[in-house]
């Protein structure tokens, strides 16, 4: 009874750490991209104060804007933290996560996807159109690639339960392996092309010709403009405590955590965001923005990173 | 008096009368009678089968082509009543050619009836020739330029089928004398069948590709069959009809009865391999023929020609279920195939035309005469629940089962031939109609019939009739 | 359970004679009628599969093939899909009551849509080979009725033709193949073939035909060119049927033959299965992904889904093969549990587009617009619909996709190395086909009911009749309940997994729990699982949370305004983003090789008057490659032997006499 | 010796109709085609009659007589009445060249030998070599009706088809029906000539060439109906 609380527990703690940590994570890397370009850069917490000021403006609709147009976000951002919250960022004792496993985490990012490229063309404007079908033609790559990097993963863990995952990884010798690194740089590719990151995409641009996921929610304003943007935050942090709790796993608290090992998971987990914010900004300034037909060949890429990760296995297994 | 007797004299009596009855109505009625009345003696058969003479014999591969027979010539009256008024009324057909065409009808019924029922090969022989030039006369009988050419050709290919058909069937009698001894009972098909095994094979192997040749054009099978596409276009309906339903059948019947003998005389050849051969042949010609046929009885007549070599092949192939399935196939093709041209026949009145070009969208305008023509075409191409699927799945497995390599000639045959019919179909009964829209007072009766007993054959087929059917496929045997 | 679905069976055909006799008048009652036989049949098929699925019923009777007689039998395979094609039937036959008076000539609908209904249910209860394909034909012919019944629309003559043509050549290579295995005397019985399958050289061919008879009927590419021009040519509710029920017909047709009757299949065949399952997936979709039209794109989807399930079904004979139960157990329940999904879905999504049709007269995407808010309960069911397609937790999609993905995941354990490389790929595109289908349903979705309307008759479009509604809002709720809840329906076809695969479904090998109700965990628990109806509470609960916490942190002010449009919003509703335009980037990416898509733009020069024109040209390079060379073969020897008509009575001699010598010579060489 | 005396007569007789089908493939000239065409039946009508002789079937002598008076007397004038009033012309119309056409006669009696050689010499009523001569007479009879274009000489080819058949036919032992059957025949000869007189009748055709009367040929005419 105890142990099902701590869990419950956990997985609160869970819910609430990724939505407090996400826009901060963001800030960070605004930040440092801004000092490595020269520049002052906004405040760390600049993305806190502008989803504050988002709630508290008054939401402009279109006119012919339906409900799902207004539900979308709340859907979207539900189903983004939910996906946030089942990856272990500090602990693997999450209850919710044998609800989900990895394919059924791609599974949830896909619903938001889905909602988001419908609210996109749900104005009935160019602009929401070109984002939503840019976006779905990215996430059908990247999503294929995504699993391949899964079936990696799967292959030699015999599990897609990431908490299953992550204690292997933990537990046993992986040593360094070709197949998962090739797994690794292929799943940083697709987290980059889905979070909307440079090159594929550039957050922060309204150039008509290059946006992407910045089209698809040109109509969004006050409220809603704040969880789809709150939402994005919580994607690229979904994918951060993905590749952290998947490649590197040390320092999760385990099944039997105290509570002094679930502080050590949390100092843990900063530290990795803090390098991964680091990692995103040097990545993000020293390459330039593809154009948008160039995608689908750094995806094609992605994907036959995560192939030849498979094929590796096999090789270094019967080896 | 026999029954066999009878079913010969009545519609002879009826050609007869008929020849001199100058009142078409009249002439019309009667025929139906004789028609109906040869049809009831014919059942006659199935009760009393008489013994076998030198000249005549019953048997039960015979009997059920005789009531198939007498059955299809009765019901193609019926419709050659309504047929001809109209023929009359639009004054097509005058005074004399009427008077020819029913005696004609009945003369031609008394020559098949006689073919079938004869035990003496000569005497089938010569009914059969009787047959061709009947139907010579009735293929010419509109006298247009293009029904005396068909005429024509019939008669020339006919002819000299005819005559190879008599020189088989005098190596035959080579071949049975020396063992039977001369006269008569050595042409009688009972004595031949009994002793064949003693007779000459080389003789006996000659005699059949005479008789395959000759009575093989008469059945059509390619490449003999030039005659038949145009004979069936020109002709009158109710007469391709019968040509197409029972004609054919009759000739094939002969060729069958000679390969009984053959199958009797171990050192004879096997027929199949030469029966299949043409009979995939057919299929396959007759099954590219119809792309381009713009005449819709020719159209069907090509489909005939390809189901006759459907039968062909299933004997070909050889066996208890293809010679079911082939006895089954030729019942089954008469009753389907004169359906389909008693709607033709309405169809062609009603548009005053032939042309597949003039005729369209049929089940909008005329929904009866529509949907009886979809049923008949639906089972001729071998769709289920109508029977034809029944005959042409159990050829088909068996020829899978006996000969593989020759499955394929023959589903790619059918296949071919089952697109072109349904592209036909569906610009004949579908879409937006075409061509003249008016009525035309005539019975569908004798069409739903046979499309009904072809459906019920389909589903159900009653016992006797598959003993039949057994025994004489077991009579044919490999 | 077997007298009841015969029962149904000669009600339905009862029923059509009824429509024929007494036509438009009484077709309400008549599709009523049908509903609730359908809906017998389901219950009864249910009965069977929880309470006698171990114990197949048989029946004959005297009709059909004189000396075999027609030959019954129910068991737990034709439990399951009788289940399947009921569930949709009831649920078309429903929709009909409202819908079917708007067909374009409903007397040639009423009469032979009962009669497509008894035609699939027989298939499933024939236990000869005679009345198999009576009935497989049957549902052809019937189906092929159904579709002439828009007979006046142009190009439906042509889809008509296809579809009866390869029908009919489906039928005549299970013929061949049932020739075989039927053996030379005729042994047609299910029963006898099973006691004696083919053997060696045999066997292969007969599969091989077996692939391509049921293969064609079910869409598999490359045979599947005649399903995008028939399915959408019928009136929507047969559209539904023929999608959603009789391709699982079809695959009842392989899994009867492949898996029950052909005794025990080398794994070859399970990779070829796989091979042209996730080959169909990608294709299918891809073509689903850029058609315009709303049926034609439906129908490019079911080729995507059954390529989906006989993958499935492929993966569970190379796991059966190499004796790992529970896998094929995994993989054989994925591969029903898509059939099912399929079969809901695809049946919703007709009957959408139906409404759409209805309401609007156009099912052309261009032409659409904007219904969301003019039939605002089609367009809520249409979401869960595309949704559930589109294989998003927690819908009934997903769990299918879900089990086929755990399925693939386990390969490497296969000893076969072709298998090791070959079935993660065939995996890569099924996630690839999963993608698109979601990026085919955003458009599909987006273009028809979002927006704004791009026809007057798109704005005009009012709510559709409430039989059409429920019929559509059962399914959606179908797709959410078995989308929650996926062990109910995975208990339900136990006992046939258990038949097929040997072991049981590894979370129904001991006994069920209530917990394991809500947790599918197909291989070991622990290692991999999925709850669709925790997902859908955590989602529920935390969308409220959010709901809950942005209302109490923020403004609730709401103001309606003019688009933003970056700034230039135009009130022309053809600046939208029109559904070419939303598949430009695909077409791109995917389509200009595998579609060979090609965009034409011809631009005036400044100051010439004429309009620009765009126009998109798309092959399918299956058509070409088989058919197109077939038809053009046809044409040309038809065109060649035509010469034949037309020779003089001397050269038909001619013919007479070569014939003759040829036969004189064979029987000469003969001796 | 008598037996064997009545086959040499038989034999030499069976043997001179053949030689005169040869002529008939040899000729280059209708009349001259008529004329032998007029022996080779007078050569049957003899055979005939001499098996009515030998075997005492007195009924082979009402097919001697049929041979004899159709088909050696009134078939050949009533073609020549129709060549004179009609006017056609006298030259034939060869497909293969006559050379051609002799070699490919050869081809047909060797084919005929080949056929008949497997059947046993004492089993047939008819020999081997009387079997082989009626057979290479159909053959060349039907030779003849493909490689000549003129309809009087197809006409003639079928009935020296038919001389071969009654060849056949008279000369096995008590074949019974061979009157009716000449008859039969007779019927359908006195068709084919009244037919050919009733065309031309009808249409005026220059010739009688059969090329003529066939310009429709099936589905290339207008639209008519019957």
């Amino acid at each position: 009874m105890i142990a099902a609380a701590i869990a419950v527990g956990l997985q609160l703690g869970q819910l609430l750490l990724v939505l407090l940590l996400a826009p901060l994570l963001t800030g960070i890397v605004r930040k440092l991209k801004a000092r490595m370009l020269a520049r002052k850069g906004p405040p760390v917490l600049q993305p806190y104060r502008d989803l504050a000021k988002l709630l508290r403006k008054e939401a402009v609709v279109a006119e012919n804007a339906s409900w799902l147009f207004r539900a979308a976000p709340y859907l979207m951002f539900a189903l983004l933290w939910l996906a946030a919250a089942l990856v272990p960022t500090f602990t693997t004792r999450l209850p919710l996560s044998a609800a989900a496993d990895l394919i059924a985490l791609v599974g949830l990012l896909a619903s938001a996807r889905f909602l988001q490229a419908l609210a996109g063309v749900d104005v009935g404007t160019s602009f929401g159109g070109i984002g939503a079908s840019r976006e779905m033609m990215i996430a059908s790559l990247a999503e294929p690639a995504m699993l391949m990097v899964v079936f990696t993963v799967a292959l030699f863990i015999h599990s897609t339960s990431i908490p299953a995952i992550a204690e292997f990884v933990l537990h046993n010798d992986v040593g360094l392996r070709v197949s998962f690194a090739l797994g690794l740089i292929s799943l940083i590719m697709v987290a980059v092309a889905e979070t909307g990151r440079i090159p594929v995409d550039n957050p922060a641009t309204h150039l008509e010709l290059t946006m992407v996921h910045e089209a698809m929610v040109l109509e969004y304003s006050g409220r809603h403009l704040a969880l789809v943007e709150a939402a994005q935050m919580l994607r690229i942090m979904f994918y951060m405590a993905l590749i952290a709790s998947v490649f590197v796993p040390w320092g999760l608290a385990g099944q039997g955590a105290r509570i002094e090992d679930v502080g050590i998971g949390v100092a843990a987990f900063l530290g990795k965001l803090l390098a991964g914010a680091v990692l995103l900004a040097i990545f993000e300034v020293s390459i330039a923005k593809m154009r948008v037909f160039r995608v689908s060949e750094f995806l094609g890429v992605a994907l036959l990173l995560g192939l030849l990760a498979t094929i590796f296995l096999y090789v270094s297994q019967s080896a | 008096m026999s029954p066999v007797a009878f079913i010969l004299v009545v519609p002879l009596f009826g050609a007869g009368i008929l020849l001199l009855l100058p009142f078409h109505r009249t002439a019309a009625l009667l025929n139906a009678t004789a028609s109906t009345a040869t049809f009831f003696v014919a059942l006659v058969l199935f009760v009393a089968r008489p013994e076998p003479t030198a000249f005549f014999f019953v048997d039960d591969f015979n009997v059920y082509l005789v009531a198939l027979t007498s059955f299809v010539a009765c019901t193609a009256s019926w419709f050659s009543a309504g047929y001809i008024t109209h023929e009359v009324e639009t004054g097509h057909l005058t005074g004399v050619s009427l008077r020819f065409y029913h005696s004609m009808y009945q003369f031609l019924t008394f020559t098949m009836l006689l073919a079938l029922v004869a035990n003496n090969i000569g005497l089938m022989w010569v009914a059969v020739e009787a047959a061709t030039l009947t139907t010579v006369v009735m293929v010419s009988l509109y006298r247009t330029r293009e029904s005396i050419e068909a005429a024509w050709k019939y008669f020339i290919l006919g002819s000299v089928g005819i005559a190879l058909a008599l020189f088989g069937t005098i190596l035959i009698y080579l071949a049975a004398q020396p063992v039977i001894g001369d006269g008569i009972d050595a042409l009688a098909w009972t004595n031949l069948h009994a002793r064949s095994a003693s007779f000459d094979a080389g003789v006996l192997n000659l005699a059949f590709v005479f008789l395959l040749v000759g009575y093989g054009t008469k059945v059509g099978l390619a490449p003999l069959h030039a005659w038949l596409p145009d004979a069936h276009a020109e002709g009158p309906t109710p007469i391709s009809a019968v040509l197409s339903g029972l004609l054919l059948n009759v000739a094939l019947y002969a060729v069958l009865r000679f390969k009984m003998i053959l199958a009797g005389n171990p050192g004879a050849l096997t027929p199949g391999p030469l029966m299949l051969s043409m009979g995939t042949a057919s299929l396959l010609l007759a099954g590219l023929m119809l792309y381009r046929r713009r005449d819709i009885k020719r159209f069907f007549a090509y489909s005939s020609i390809e189901h006759m070599g459907i039968i062909t092949f299933a004997f070909g192939v050889g066996g208890p279920l293809a010679n079911f399935a082939g006895l089954l196939h030729m019942a089954l093709h008469s009753l389907t195939k004169s359906a389909i041209f008693f709607a033709v026949g309405h169809i062609s009145q009603v548009k005053g035309s032939q042309k597949f070009a003039d005729i369209g969208g049929l089940t909008t305008t005329h929904p009866w005469l529509g949907w009886g023509f979809v049923a008949g075409v639906v089972a001729i191409a071998g769709l289920p629940p109508l029977g034809l699927f029944m005959s042409e799945f159990l050829v088909v497995t068996a020829a899978m089962a006996r000969q593989p390599w020759l499955a394929a000639p023959l589903v790619a045959g059918l296949a071919i031939g089952f697109a072109a019919l349904l592209m036909r179909l569906h610009e004949v009964a579908f879409g937006e109609p075409r061509g003249s829209t008016e009525r035309v007072k005539a019975s569908l009766v004798p069409m739903y019939l046979h499309l009904a007993i072809v459906l019920v054959a389909g589903v159900f087929l009653p016992a006797p009739l598959v003993a039949w059917f057994q025994s004489v496929a077991a009579l044919l045997g490999g | 359970m077997l007298s009841v679905l015969l029962a149904v069976v000669l009600f339905l055909l009862a029923l059509g004679i009824a429509g024929a006799v007494f036509g438009v008048p009484w077709a309400a009652r008549i599709y009523a009628a049908a509903a609730c036989a359908c809906a017998v049949a389901a219950v009864a098929a249910v009965v069977f599969l929880v309470a006698r699925a171990d114990v197949p019923e048989a029946l004959v009777l005297p009709v059909g093939l004189p000396w075999l007689s027609a030959h019954f039998r129910i068991d737990a395979l034709a439990a399951w899909f009788a289940l399947v094609i009921n569930v949709a039937g009831t649920a078309s036959a429903v929709f009909a009551i409202g819908y079917g008076g708007h067909n374009d000539e409903p007397a040639r609908v009423v009469p032979f849509f009962p009669v497509f209904l008894a035609a699939m249910n027989l298939v499933l209860v024939a236990d000869d080979a005679f009345a198999f394909l009576i009935a497989w034909e049957f549902m052809s012919l019937s189906s092929w009725l159904l579709v002439l019944s828009n007979h006046r629309r142009p190009g439906n003559a042509r889809a008509a033709q296809v579809y009866l043509v390869m029908a009919a050549l489906g039928t005549a290579c299970l013929l061949l193949a049932f020739g075989i295995m039927a053996g030379p005397d005729g042994a047609y019985r299910f029963a006898s073939i099973r006691d004696n399958p083919p053997q060696g050289a045999a066997a292969a061919i007969a599969l091989a035909l077996v692939l391509l008879g049921t293969g064609s009927k079910a869409g598999l590419v490359p045979v599947h060119a005649w399903l995008p021009l028939a399915h959408p040519a019928a009136p929507s509710h047969v559209s539904a049927l023929m999608s959603g029920a009789m391709t699982k017909v079809a695959i009842y047709g392989l899994v009867r033959l492949l898996f029950d009757l052909a005794g025990p299949v080398p794994w070859g065949w399970g990779a070829a299965l796989v091979a042209v399952g996730a080959l169909s997936a990608v294709i299918g979709i891809l073509h689903a992904v850029v058609e315009r039209d709303l049926k034609t794109l439906l129908a490019f989807s079911t080729v995507e889904n059954v390529g989906i399930a006989v993958m499935a079904f492929g993966l569970a004979i190379v796991f059966r093969t190499n004796a790992m139960g529970t896998l094929a157990a995994l993989a054989f329940t994925a591969a029903l549990f898509h059939v099912l999904n399929h079969a809901i879905m695809k049946s919703l999504m007709f009957f959408v587009a139906g409404a759409v049709e209805v309401s609007t007269g156009q099912r052309d995407l261009e032409k659409l617009g904007g219904l969301i808010h003019r039939l605002p309960v089609t367009a809520t069911l249409a979401l869960i619909g595309a949704a559930s397609i589109a294989a998003l937790p927690p819908l009934n999609g997903f769990v299918s996709e879900w089990l086929t993905f755990q399925a693939v995941l386990n390969s490497p354990s296969l000893p076969q190395w072709v298998l090791k490389f070959g079935v993660p790929v065939a995996g890569a595109l099924l996630a690839l086909s999963a993608a698109l289908a979601a990026a085919c349903f955003v458009r599909a979705y987006g273009m028809a009911f979002l927006g704004r309307p791009r026809s007057r008759k798109a704005a005009e479009a009012v709510e559709v009749a409430p039989s059409m509604r429920w019929a559509m809002a059962g399914l959606a709720g179908l797709c959410i309940g078995v989308g929650i809840l996926p062990m109910v329906p995975a208990a339900a076809m136990a006992p046939l997994v258990r038949r097929f695969a040997g072991v049981d479904f590894a979370p129904l090998a001991d006994g069920l729990s209530f917990g394991d109700f809500m947790l599918l965990a197909p291989v070991t628990p622990g290692v991999s699982s999925y709850s669709g109806f925790v997902v859908l509470i955590a989602v529920v609960a935390v969308t409220l949370a959010s709901i809950e916490g942005v209302h109490r942190l923020a403004t609730n002010r709401l103001r309606r305004a003019a688009a933003w449009d970056c700034g230039f919003p135009d009130p022309s509703p053809a600046t939208q983003y029109t559904a070419s335009s939303f598949a430009q980037p695909l077409r791109r990416v995917y389509a200009s090789t595998v579609l060979r898509a090609r965009d034409h733009v011809d631009m005036p020069e400044p100051g010439d008057a004429r309009p620009a024109r765009f126009t998109l040209s798309m092959r399918d390079l299956a058509w070409d490659a088989f058919y197109a060379p077939v038809e053009r073969g046809v044409t040309w020897l038809a065109e060649r032997m035509n010469t034949l008509q037309f020779l003089t009575i001397r050269r038909y001699l001619v013919f007479m006499f070569t014939a003759l010598i040829v036969l004189l010579v064979t029987v000469a060489l003969a001796k | 010796m008598l037996r064997g005396l009545h086959f040499d007569i038989a034999h030499t007789l069976s043997v001179s109709v053949l030689l005169f089908s040869f002529a008939l493939l040899y000729q280059r000239r209708i009349m001259g085609v008529l004329n032998a065409f007029a022996l080779q039946a007078l050569m049957v009508a003899a055979a005939a009659a001499w098996q009515a002789y030998s075997q005492e079937a007195p009924h082979l002598y009402a097919t001697a007589g049929i041979a004899l008076v159709l088909k050696a007397l009134v078939v050949p004038i009533a073609l020549k009445r129709i060549i004179m009033r009609l006017g056609i012309h006298r030259a034939i119309e060869t497909v293969i060249e006559v050379n051609g056409t002799l070699l490919a006669g050869v081809g047909l009696v060797a084919l005929s030998i080949l056929l008949v050689f497997p059947v046993a010499q004492d089993s047939a009523a008819l020999t081997r070599e009387n079997l082989a001569i009626a057979l290479s007479i159909v053959l060349i009879g039907l030779l003849m009706m493909i490689t000549r274009r003129n309809a009087v000489t197809q006409v003639v080819g079928f009935m020296s088809l038919e001389n071969g058949l009654v060849l056949a036919a008279v000369g096995v032992q008590g074949m019974p029906l061979v009157v009716e059957m000449s008859i039969a025949f007779s019927v359908l000869v006195a068709f084919i000539v009244f037919g050919m007189f009733f065309f031309r009748i009808r249409e005026r055709f220059d010739t009688l060439d059969l090329q003529y009367l066939e310009s429709f040929r099936g589905d290339r005419g207008q639209d008519h109906r019957p």
